[in-house]
């Protein structure tokens, strides 16, 4: 039994007999920095980030190593604090309630004898706190970290400068053949031309050459109907061109003035 | 800490300032003690601008302050970096263009005819500044109205020697199977410039 | 027109550029014909910040770029300029911000675990919008939970060119091998007859 007395106090249940090894060095004496003013205490209590940050501070206040926490004292400091923090009403968050359970129940672990477990490894009951502690030092450090760091607006400014002159350009949406031909196939459907007089197969290169026609002509000059026609461009080419002129005057987009028989035949836009 | 040349902390705020600063507005930065003279001001604001010789920007004097900013000639350059990403066309805006295409010459009110709604101005205005549609004549009918047409650089866009080289009216009722020579691909598929955008947006 | 030099050109866009360019985006600039080469370009960005060597600028390579921006050292000086002080973040966000970065992919469930305590919805919605932090996915258990990871974006807020820039994380010691001396065993353990002992403590 006395074997288990040492080991309750080697793990620190009374603090004023408290072991610990700071640097190698035991410390028995507690640093007493608990007194706070009461008005800061509500701004004291309102800095913890959670049960695990409360714990962090009261280990670290008292220079404690996280691997050997003296389960006892920390467990009636952290009570002390969640009671006052019912006292003041501050908005007790549940996980406050599951810690003091947790430590309730690691101090209790380490006080009873434990009845042998077979093929089970004995762990430390801390060692689940410990490594949460820790975990959460870590990232509670690197959030510091974070915020040392360079940052935009702070201590870093990124040059924008003027420059006039400049312009947002709209840059052209693409379209593909089969998109545009697709949206004719929709609207002819729509339009039900297939079934009327569109099924004839159309000659487009003739509308293409319409289009040029028309826009060489004008109402204002006579153009000599022969130079409508362009002898490069072959046979084929002279019979597009002649086929066009013919359907434009078929829809009387263009006269043609002829001022005498075998004069030279002139064109011009219907104005 | 050594002071820092005083050209080189002007150049800090100006490079940071969301607008031109004022000789006060610099001179205030300085705070209580030791702002300089206004006289000494101007001189490093002189020397500053002589360093930006041969350089992208330039230390003017505008209405309300000094400014740097990048200079006029290579506005160009600045432009394409606010290049916008391409959007798409509408739907009416298609049909308008592949109705122009085998009925040119054509005006917008036949156009309307086919697709039984009207054509909006701005569609016309976007084909025309495109360069793939234009005015070929007006019908001799009361308004005058406009004939359009396609262009040569519709063609080109597209891909096509001629018009000939659309299927007929009959043969779009099967797309898939007419002209597989066609090049019904995106035209600039190939050739569009990498979009950079970071791959994770 | 004579060519510009590269450098000027790069100079030019970097300093009208309100984001970080990055060597896609600059190449983007040429357009179509003669686009510089990577390397080139890598050469010419190294030049300029030689160029910027003894003047208030520095060119930097942050996550999703390279960017003009006034050194460090300037920073009292240029926050002169503005009334408002730059805001501080709570320790929450950090925190939180942190275990994103340093875990990521990691659901809300994994940092509230690690924090202690609940993550607010608040806090993780000024990290969204601020663009640091974004969903990366879901993760395959009930609820499929979304996973958030940091942006590049983060990167750029924090000056960091990669997530390798971050300052390590603290190790974590192994509570049996930093005190081996501490026997934590209960006395009666060792005495238990028929315990045999595991080879691989």
């Amino acid at each position: 039994m006395t074997e288990q007395v040492d080991a309750v106090e080697r793990l620190g249940d009374d603090p004023a007999r408290l072991r610990a090894l700071v640097r190698g060095e035991p410390v028995t004496e507690l640093p007493r920095d608990l007194y706070i003013p009461p008005d800061a205490l509500e701004v004291f209590l309102e800095t913890f980030e959670g049960p695990l940050d409360l714990l962090l501070y009261l280990i670290r206040r008292q220079n404690l190593d996280v691997l050997d926490i003296p389960i006892a004292a920390i467990t009636s400091q952290y009570m002390e604090y969640v009671e006052l923090m019912k006292e003041l009403r501050l908005e007790l968050a549940a996980e406050y309630l599951v810690m003091a359970a947790m430590l309730a129940e690691i101090k209790s672990r380490m006080l009873l004898p434990r009845a042998p477990v077979e093929d089970e490894e004995e762990t430390d009951p801390r060692a689940e706190l410990v490594r949460r502690l820790q975990e959460y030092e870590r990232y509670k450090t690197a959030g510091e970290d974070l915020d040392t760091l360079p940052r935009v607006g702070r201590d870093v400014f990124p040059v924008t400068v003027p420059a006039p002159g400049a312009a947002p350009r709209q840059q052209e949406p693409h379209v593909s053949l089969r998109e545009l031909l697709g949206a004719l196939a929709e609207v002819l459907g729509r339009a039900e031309m297939f079934t009327h007089h569109h099924v004839r197969k159309e000659a487009l290169s003739v509308r293409e050459r319409m289009s040029q026609t028309l826009e060489r002509l004008n109402s204002e000059t006579f153009t000599p109907f022969i130079a409508l026609f362009r002898p490069e461009e072959g046979r084929l080419g002279v019979v597009v061109s002649f086929l066009a002129v013919l359907e434009l005057i078929k829809a009387s987009l263009i006269e043609l003035v002829q001022a005498e028989p075998f004069a030279p035949i002139y064109v011009r836009a219907r104005a | 800490m050594s002071e820092p040349q005083l050209k080189i902390i002007l150049e800090a705020a100006l490079l940071a300032a969301e607008s031109p600063l004022s000789l006060d507005h610099l001179q205030a930065l300085f705070a209580d003690a030791g702002a300089p003279e206004r006289a000494s001001l101007r001189e490093a604001l002189a020397e500053l601008a002589r360093d930006y010789e041969g350089r992208a920007m330039e230390l003017v004097e505008v209405g309300s302050g000094w400014r740097i900013q990048v200079r006029e000639q290579y506005a160009g350059w600045v432009s394409r970096l606010w290049e916008e990403r391409p959007g798409r066309y509408s739907r009416a805006l298609l049909e308008t263009l592949a109705i122009i295409a085998y009925r040119q010459p054509v005006t917008r009110g036949e156009i309307e005819e086919i697709r039984g709604v009207s054509v909006s101005t701005s569609i016309m205005r976007t084909l025309q500044d495109r360069g793939w549609v234009r005015t070929v004549g007006h019908r001799d009918v009361p308004g005058r109205p406009a004939m359009y047409g396609t262009s040569r650089q519709f063609l080109d866009y597209f891909n096509l020697r001629s018009l000939d080289q659309l299927p007929t009216l009959m043969e779009l009722r099967d797309l898939d199977k007419v002209h597989p020579e066609l090049d019904l691909r995106f035209p600039e598929e190939d050739s569009a410039p990498g979009v950079p955008e970071a791959a994770d947006e």
